[in-house]
């Protein structure tokens, strides 16, 4: 039962209050795209197990979509940033390396690598 | 000293006397440490037994240390890897089988569903898989000389608005084409077979049901046992608390696993690891369209036998029957948000259960014996994937999500066949490469359905 | 008719409160503050339970929830409940509790047979047998195996009583209201933290009001009532008894459950509350449960834990018997037998299976004369009760041995901390060799959101069974240190098969040593599966006394170490709770929201037969006396095509889309080209999925030049609301678009037929003709003086205006129509109507003719889809090749041969199978009625090169053998021209 | 205007606090940026009242503004003068994006009075009722809907929900605040 503060109305939200929207920073490959790419736009998934940064919306509250950086087992929250974002703050970055040493986001590239 | 040992400890194992006794052919003694053959179960064998304290019962399964080498390396012992093993020896003769197993066989979601089986599919390719299975139920118990107590004693899906009931309209007509025994039945009937039922509403009156009269439900750990002590009889090795952590490759091409308990050479792999799938994909070097999700079921404290079958509400996402020891047995729904916890939030629980009480009210006075989750893996359309890989010599058979305990012997036997011979006509429907060309198969169009 | 109430005080009872009780039907008589099992063996009675697998007759072990035995039913009819358990429920006056899983009676069950047959009912012999001949296990044997499955009768119908959820939040939960807990709390609350302590028992203090010595100076019970009376007095703490911590989840949730009124049936009152804690933090100070020890005979009623003997004793008054043996492994144990003297009861033996007792309570029981046999164990003799034991050597093989009579046995094996709230969500937990038990790891806690331990433990609860780390000093009259405890597993050491087949393990499952041993003999050897093989700790005290003990004899069977074989995983609830209040207060009527339209009291009163839609109810039709739906729907049908009818259309979605990018986005929202509409004209819109299937369908109005007013489907508005924010905010949050889904502000009628424009025009306020409003326009004004929006839009193909006024006004419009449209026959029609005078035109319905696997191309709709457009959500979708496929099956209309309604859900079949030898198929049928305006059977559907086949016949198989013919042909079957809809 | 009809027509429960429908209020939708001057002008033209802080409510002498959204608030003003507010707020924002929209009837608002109004709306709200200071209006779910919340004073609940759940709404709270049901808990 997660509780995952929302970055716009400033309320630390029961999960029941929120709406789950799956992988976040996923780009959107429209007409003219690649197969590959759009097949992994909407289906591949990093499903990983560890840090995940993931989407929610604050239905029952101020209705804005939010994305947080969670851990899949430990269920750890690093943080929660705005949607209108397109890579996560490197503050929450930092946090999960200081939890996760060598931990490495794959669509981050080297830059998601931290010591 | 735990089973997660680093990996030179196991290589040490490697090297002992353990080869001899394995590298002769596969047969029905040979594979065995003791040397003496499976006793066959019987209520014989069980009197006879009873004379002398049942000391003479030997291991159900062997608990070999891994060679460096197999022909095939299943990876994941529940249920679905370990009928894929048993069909890769019984029908296509390929025993030097390893089953590789990171905790207890059958102690991922094999041990943890609510054990409906039914095969009133929609779509054909389900259809045609899911009836396999269920008729491998059938007989399972005498194939494997292992009672899994398979209980055909109907499943009732319940038609609570009109959508519902036209689409369980369209299966039974699907099915009728299908081969698949089901039949639409109306509310009066449906207060027959399941009289503790409140079929008048008020909220959803109940308008029918779909109704398959040879589904129901089996013991799930006993098919992961009588399974495994079949392979085990073959002499394949099925090597527990043994957590494969790579993927070796030479270049397109797979060439063994790396594990908690050694390297494993293989040229021949199946991926059978249901919510792990994503994590074996990404060790191979492949994307699965999969998330993780926990999934949640509960048990109500046994009472006396109230209910001959088992029901299925989809319109508010209940699942109930009761088992052969009493407890209601009662599936719910999934957590939204991936996670790799066996648990699960508890408002599911909380809707489950609101829901079922409304249907059948008595079960307000029973309580809540335990909950649990398992981790199931949702595919985009939430059918399975059995399929090869991008990966050469990689097989993967995963995303049944909610509702792959049914398919178990049936997965086991088309997976098999994919392995072995490169193709089943049972599996093409379900390739990987569906997603890419938007060839789905799903099955919540006639009806919500899970399970 | 051994146990017995002592005249001694009992800090339970009240002695002048008698209440009245039976037990299976006989009366009985308590007092106040009995539960059930104190006041029968108050009157004589241990037996009062049947074991599940052998029957054998069983007393209650414990004093609490742990109990495995002493189940009971209580109540009657719609207050009937299995299963409770008889040494926790409290009397009440006139409550009637029953035995279960006995036949004939408790004291005389045919059942008990199965004990005698033990030896041939090992663990798991069920998967060795039934299973020849084949057809005999579903016809015989499974049958058998069932009936006899499960404890308690059914519960009945529905529940009288009622329930409720609580949410509480504080910055600390404690669990468990012993001293630990209370001196928790109490630091915390000291601290200013806001505090909730919760104690399952009536009485705060725990084991220490009977077990404990002096407190920091104070009597326990003094010392209870002066913190308890401090917490009280502090605005940040709330204190609460009756509440038992249930479930520990992920981010600091905390289920409790509550008896509010249990134990008043009928009172109005809530019978359970279950409380959601928000925690800051959890500790958990639930003490922790004694140990029974595995003994030939260690189930016969009158065999308990110390603890709970000498609990009865001075809680309740009561004896278990006038003679009782101690049987012990550590120096606990004394205390109940000083208990017993203390209240005259003869105790004519310890067994103690160490070497010596040396201790100062030992010393105590000793200088009172009382035997004690160091080095021992004992079986016991007896059948439904005590007669004795037989004392033997701890180390031997339990031959020989000297028989002591007595009437009850009190055992301790030692205490374990009660670890469930903490494992729940993934505490860790360190074995303790010397005292023989699990408890917390302090640094493997829980985590919670920040990654923290979210959960610590105190007192006994974290293996601190004396309370030095606690920091609470039980100082005492004399020095108490207490000699160190001998894990005992199995007693005697060397006992033989037939004497470890009657050491029970897990009570209730009847699993025995004998049991584990031939699991870990047949490879089960990991502790799940052990306990999936044997069924030890799956009972419904889930293993809270038989868990360690029979863990220990699994790691000896297989050779290793208790922590190396491990725990099995502990689970939610702590103990079980009811499921009513799982569900809470939602039943009935607030089961779910039921959305209501303005016009929903008025449906109702009209004994519409209702169609859930979402969590709307739409009106199905409305059926007049001695009309049955089929023919109501006919009625209908025909009076909107002849005159006219209403529809409440309140339920569709009304979106408000409005900004400088508003034309802009709804391009991409929709299939077709939304930025070229008009102001005042409406224009019919597709919606599809990014995965390119259709998902929502419905007309938009251009209100400004910035401002478009999106219909949806009724169960989408919602959904499609949220897929607009979605996309407004996650991905063209540049995108100068506000929505707003205002569904709600508007009751819509849809006034319908030839006769719509006249009654219109009687109530008068809008020029509606032709010119000034023609089709597919929309306009504002006043209708019968309310202000409305009017749209000339048409799902039925009749001459028809959507009139949308504010939801307050929505009734009065309503009865303005009905009472106008009286001289024209006017009547309401409902859902199945609209699906019929829509089908008649061709008109597909999402959910109907789409299925979430339908694209609009298969439907025809082609027109609907903007070429000029580059993108469009869905548009990459539907690149994909077996989107292209021409072998996609297209929407086509369907007319039998003979006239008849072709089944709805038909197939139609082609030539040959598949692969896998099913029937191979061509088409489908997507909707299908009886049409009244044509007089036959209409229908639609998708089939295989459709739209080139007409008048090509295809069969449709039932699913009763029949085949239905039918022949392709265009899907619009009434008014191809649609002049009607144009006037 | 006989012609009106209210979700609820006036329901009232006395359980051990009251639930009961409140007055219909009159209500603007107001979509816009907060932060730009002209729309604290539109609000406060309207209302009388300032732009509340997030989760806020502000007082005017003509009305008052309820934070919603980042981007939205709820005026709420005397039914009767919706048509020429809204107008007023439209023509203040002309040439500002916005979206004001009257939504009176969307909305119902039921009011909870007595003493233990906390302690009934957290039988059916996750929110810390215990904490929650009058004048904060929390968005959340109500038993299975959504819906406002906020208290004007310890003893006054203002619930607002949709006009189609309001039955449900209400019957909740009745339920809630059945007598017997006492909790005692703050
Ligand atoms: C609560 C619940 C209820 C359900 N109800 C039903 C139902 O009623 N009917 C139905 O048909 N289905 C149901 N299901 C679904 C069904 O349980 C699963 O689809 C099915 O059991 C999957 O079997 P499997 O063998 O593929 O996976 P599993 O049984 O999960 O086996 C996968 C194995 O792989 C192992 N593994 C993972 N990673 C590794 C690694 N790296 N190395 C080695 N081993 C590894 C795991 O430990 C596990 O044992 C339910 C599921 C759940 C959770
Ligand atoms: N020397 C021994 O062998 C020995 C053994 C055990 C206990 N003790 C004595 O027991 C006492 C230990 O004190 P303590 O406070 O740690 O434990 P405790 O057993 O006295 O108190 C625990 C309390 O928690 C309650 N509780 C348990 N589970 C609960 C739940 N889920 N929800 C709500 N309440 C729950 C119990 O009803 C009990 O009142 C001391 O007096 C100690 O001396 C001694
Ligand atoms: C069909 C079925 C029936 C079950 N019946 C019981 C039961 O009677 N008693 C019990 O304690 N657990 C029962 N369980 C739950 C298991 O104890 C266990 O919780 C579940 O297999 C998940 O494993 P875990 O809790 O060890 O993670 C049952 C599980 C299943 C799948
Ligand atoms: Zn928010």
């Amino acid at each position: 039962m997660l509780i995952l503060h929302c970055p716009y109305c400033g309320v630390d939200a029961d999960e029941t209050e929120l709406s789950p929207g799956g992988e976040a920073h996923l780009t959107r490959h429209g007409p003219g795209s690649d197969d590959t790419d759009f097949e992994s736009y909407l289906f591949m998934r990093e499903n990983p197990k560890g840090p995940q940064f993931e989407r929610w919306r604050h239905a029952m509250g101020c209705g804005k979509w939010f994305h947080a950086a969670r851990h899949t087992v430990t269920m750890q929250v690093f943080g929660t940033y705005p949607a209108q974002t397109q890579r996560p703050p490197q503050e929450i970055l930092d946090r999960i390396s200081a939890a996760q040493p060598g931990w490495r986001w794959r669509d981050l590239g080297d830059e998601g690598q931290r010591a | 000293m735990g089973h997660r040992a680093a990996p030179v400890m196991s290589q040490i194992s490697l090297n002992m006397p353990l080869r001899r006794i394995y590298s002769d052919a596969p047969g029905r003694t040979t594979g065995r440490t003791e040397g003496t053959p499976m006793k066959r179960y019987s209520a014989f064998a069980i009197a006879r037994e009873a004379f002398r304290h049942h000391t003479g019962w030997t291991r159900a399964w062997r608990s070999p240390a891994p060679k460096s080498r197999y022909d095939v390396v299943i990876v994941g012992a529940g249920g679905h890897g370990l009928a894929t093993a048993y069909w890769l020896g019984k029908n296509h003769g390929i025993t030097n089988v390893a089953v590789l197993e990171k905790g207890w066989l059958g102690g991922g979601n094999t041990g943890r569903n609510t054990t409906i089986i039914r095969s009133n599919y929609l779509q054909d390719p389900s259809a045609a898989l899911y009836e396999k299975s269920r008729s491998l139920f059938e007989t399972m118990s005498q194939d494997l000389n292992y009672n899994v107590m398979f209980s055909p004693r109907g499943v009732l899906m319940l038609a609570q608005t009109e959508h519902e009931k036209r689409g369980y309209l369209r299966t039974a007509h699907a099915n009728a084409l299908q081969g698949i025994d089901t039949r639409f039945i109306g509310p009066k009937e449906v207060k027959e077979i399941c009289p503790i039922m409140n079929t008048e509403g008020p909220r959803y009156p109940v308008l029918g049901g779909l109704w398959q009269k040879r589904a129901g439900t089996a013991r799930h750990d006993a098919v992961a046992w009588g399974y495994a002590r079949a392979c085990s009889d073959m002499g394949m090795d099925i090597i527990e608390q043994c957590e494969v952590t790579g993927v070796t490759r030479d270049g397109g091409k797979v060439t063994g696993v790396d594990t908690t308990r050694g390297r494993i050479a293989t040229d021949k792999m199946g991926i059978v690891v249901a919510g792990h799938s994503g994590r074996l994909a990404e060790m191979a070097g492949f994307r699965l369209p999969i998330e993780s999700v926990p999934l949640q079921a509960l048990v109500s404290e046994p009472i006396k036998p109230c209910m001959d079958i088992v029901v299925m509400a989809n319109t508010v996402h209940g699942y109930l029957s009761q088992s052969d020891k009493g407890e209601m047995v009662i599936g719910g729904g999934t957590d939204a948000y991936n996670a790799y916890t066996q648990r699960g939030s508890f408002h599911h629980i909380e809707e489950t259960v609101r829901s079922l009480i409304e249907i059948f009210p008595m079960i307000s006075r029973l309580k809540m014996l335990r909950q649990w989750g398992g981790i199931v893996d949702m595919t985009g359309d939430r059918s399975p994937i059995l399929s090869k890989t991008p990966v050469d010599g990689i097989f993967i058979n995963c995303g049944w999500g909610t509702g792959g305990f049914k398919a178990t012997p049936g997965s086991g036997f088309a997976f098999a066949e994919l392995m072995a011979t490169g193709k089943s006509p049972l599996t093409d429907a379900f390739s990987l490469d569906r997603f890419r060309e938007g060839r789905f198969i799903d099955e919540s169009v006639a009806a919500g359905v899970a399970h | 008719m051994t146990s017995y109430r002592l005249t001694t005080p009992g800090r339970r009872i009240v002695r002048g409160r008698r209440l009245n009780f039976t037990f299976d039907g006989k009366p009985h008589e308590g007092l106040h503050g009995d539960t059930i099992a104190s006041a029968l063996m108050a009157g004589g009675r241990t037996l009062m339970g049947r074991s599940f697998k052998y029957h054998r007759p069983r007393g209650p072990v414990t004093a609490g929830h742990e109990e495995p035995n002493a189940l009971v039913g209580t109540g009657t009819g719609s207050r009937f409940e299995p299963n409770q358990r008889a040494t926790t429920t409290r009397l009440h006056e006139g409550l009637r509790a029953t035995s279960q899983n006995r036949w004939p009676t408790l004291d005389h069950d045919i059942g008990a047979i199965n004990s005698r047959l033990s030896r041939f009912l090992p663990a798991g012999f069920y998967y060795k047998t039934f299973t020849w001949p084949a057809a005999f296990w579903e016809k015989v044997y499974e049958p058998i195996i069932r009936r006899s499955a499960g404890l308690g009768r059914p519960p009945e119908g529905p529940d009288a009583d009622r329930y409720e959820h609580f949410y509480a939040h504080c910055d600390l939960a404690v669990v468990g209201g012993g001293v630990a807990g209370i001196a928790a709390a109490l630091k915390a609350a000291r601290e200013g933290k806001r505090v909730l302590l919760l104690e399952q028992d009536t009485l705060w203090g725990g084991r220490s009001i009977t077990d404990g010595t002096m407190m920091e100076g104070e009597a326990p019970a003094d010392w209870t009532a002066a913190r308890i009376a401090e917490l009280e007095g502090m605005e940040n703490v709330t204190l609460r008894l009756n509440l038992q911590g249930s479930g520990v989840y992920d981010h600091g949730y905390l289920t409790a459950y509550e008896w509010v009124a249990e134990d008043r049936p009928g009172a109005d009152a809530p019978r359970h509350r279950l409380w959601r804690i928000r925690a800051g933090h959890i500790i958990t100070a639930t003490g922790a449960i004694e140990r029974p020890l595995p003994f030939a005979g260690n189930d016969i009623p009158g065999v308990m834990l110390a603890s709970a003997v000498r609990d009865y004793v001075s809680d309740y008054a009561v004896t278990p018997g006038r003679r009782v043996i101690i049987v012990t492994n550590n120096d606990d144990a004394y205390r109940t037998a000083l208990a017993l003297l203390d209240a005259g009861v003869t105790v004519p033996l310890v067994v103690d299976a160490r070497h010596e007792a040396a201790g100062e309570l030992a010393r105590q029981v000793r200088d009172r004369g009382v035997e004690i046999a160091t080095a021992s164990g004992i079986t016991a003799e007896g059948g439904k009760e005590v007669t004795g034991v037989r004392v033997v050597d701890i180390a031997g093989n339990g031959s020989g041995g000297r028989l002591v009579r007595c009437d009850a046995i009190a055992m301790s094996g030692g205490w374990s901390p009660v670890p469930h709230l903490w494992s729940h969500c993934g505490g860790k937990l360190l074995w303790d060799d010397a005292q023989g038990f699990f408890y917390p790891d302090p640094d493997r806690p829980p985590l919670g959101a920040d990654g923290m331990g979210m959960v610590s433990a105190v007192g006994a609860a974290a293996g601190d069974l004396t309370l030095s780390r606690a920091g609470l000093r039980q100082d005492s009259k004399g020095s108490l240190t207490e000699q160190p405890t001998r894990p005992v597993w199995v007693m005697p050491e060397g006992a033989g098969p037939d004497l470890r087949a009657k050491m029970f393990l897990d009570y209730q499952n009847d699993v025995k040593v004998t049991d584990v041993q031939l699991a870990a003999r047949e490879g089960f050897v990991s502790v799940e599966h052990a306990k999936r093989y044997t069924t030890l700790g799956m009972a419904t005290d889930q293993g809270k006394l038989s868990n360690i003990n029979g863990l220990a004899v699994l790691s000896a069977q297989v050779g290793n170490s208790i922590p190396q074989v491990g725990t099995t995983t502990f689970r939610p609830p702590y103990v079980p709770i009811s499921m009513g209040s799982i569900a809470g207060a939602a039943r009935g009527d607030i089961f779910q929201p039921l959305r209501r339209t303005p016009l929903h009291d008025w449906h109702e009163a009209r004994g519409t037969r209702w169609e859930p839609v979402g969590h709307w109810r739409r009106p199905f039709c409305y059926p007049r006396a001695g009309e049955d739906p089929h023919a109501a729907v006919m009625r209908e049908v025909k009076n909107a095509r002849q005159t006219l009818g209403l529809l409440d259309a309140s339920t569709l979605g009304k979106i408000v889309v409005k900004g400088p990018d508003a034309g802009r986005f709804l391009d991409l929202l929709y299939t077709n080209m939304m930025s070229t509409l008009k102001v005042g004209r409406c224009r019919y819109g597709l919606m599809c999925s990014e995965n390119g299937f259709l998902m929502d369908d419905g007309v938009v109005a251009r209100l400004t030049e910035d401002t478009f007013l999106c219909h949806t489907t009724s169960g989408g508005a919602d959904r499609i609301h949220a897929h607009m924010e979605e996309w407004l905010q996650t991905e063209w949050w540049d995108m100068q678009v506000y929505v707003a889904n205002i569904t709600e502000q508007w009751a819509q009628i849809a006034v319908v037929g030839p006769n719509a424009r006249k009654v219109l025009e009687k109530l008068g306020g809008m020029d509606l003709s032709r010119d000034a409003l023609p089709f597919m326009a929309w306009a504002e004004g006043e209708i019968a003086g309310l202000p409305a929006r009017v749209f000339r839009i048409s799902f039925s193909g009749e001459l028809s205006y959507e009139i949308a006024v504010s939801a307050n006004h929505g009734k009065a419009l309503w009865d303005k129509l009905l009472s106008a449209g009286e001289e024209f026959g006017v009547m309401p029609y409902g859902t199945e109507a609209l699906h019929v005078l829509r089908a008649e035109k061709g008109f597909i319905m999402i959910g109907d003719e789409s299925d979430g696997t339908v694209i609009p191309q298969d439907l025809g709709l082609g027109w609907a889809i903007s070429k000029r457009k580059d993108d469009y959500i869905g548009k990459r979708a539907q690149e994909r090749v077996h989107m292209t496929d021409p072998k996609r099956w297209k929407l086509v209309g369907l007319q039998t041969l003979d006239g008849s309604v072709l089944p709805d859900g038909a197939y139609a079949v082609a030539e040959g199978t598949n692969e896998n030898g099913q029937r191979n198929t061509q088409g489908r049928v997507t909707s299908t009625y009886h049409s009244p305006t044509l007089g036959h059977g209409i229908a639609m559907g998708l089939v295989l090169n459709g739209p080139d086949r007409m008048g090509e016949v295809l069969d449709f198989p039932g699913t009763d053998s029949t085949v239905h013919k039918a022949r392709i042909c265009d899907p619009v079957f009434y008014d191809k021209e649609g002049a009607k809809q144009d006037v | 205007m006989s012609d009106l009809q209210s979700a609820l027509q006036g329901a009232r429960f006395d359980g051990y606090v009251s639930v009961f429908e409140a007055q219909p209020a009159g209500m603007i939708q107001l979509r816009a940026d907060l932060a730009e001057d002209a729309v604290a002008h539109a609000v406060h033209r309207a209302t009388g009242a300032t732009i509340p802080q997030p989760l806020g409510l502000s007082t005017g002498d003509r009305g008052e503004a309820l934070w919603m959204a980042p981007d939205e608030l709820l005026l709420r003003v005397l039914t009767d003068a919706i048509p020429e507010l809204l107008a007023d707020v439209q023509d203040d924002l002309r040439d500002h994006h916005h979206l004001a929209l009257d939504v009176s009837a969307m909305r119902t608002e039921i009011r909870v009075e007595g003493a233990a109004v906390r302690e009934v709306l957290a039988k059916v709200t996750p929110v810390d009722m215990e904490t929650l200071k009058p004048g904060t209006v929390r968005r959340t779910r109500l038993a299975q809907v959504a819906a406002a919340i906020w208290l004007s004073n310890d003893e006054t609940a203002h619930v607002l929900c949709f006009r189609s759940v309001a039955t449900y709404v209400f019957d909740v709270l009745s339920v809630s605040a059945r007598k017997g049901g006492e909790v005692g808990a703050f």
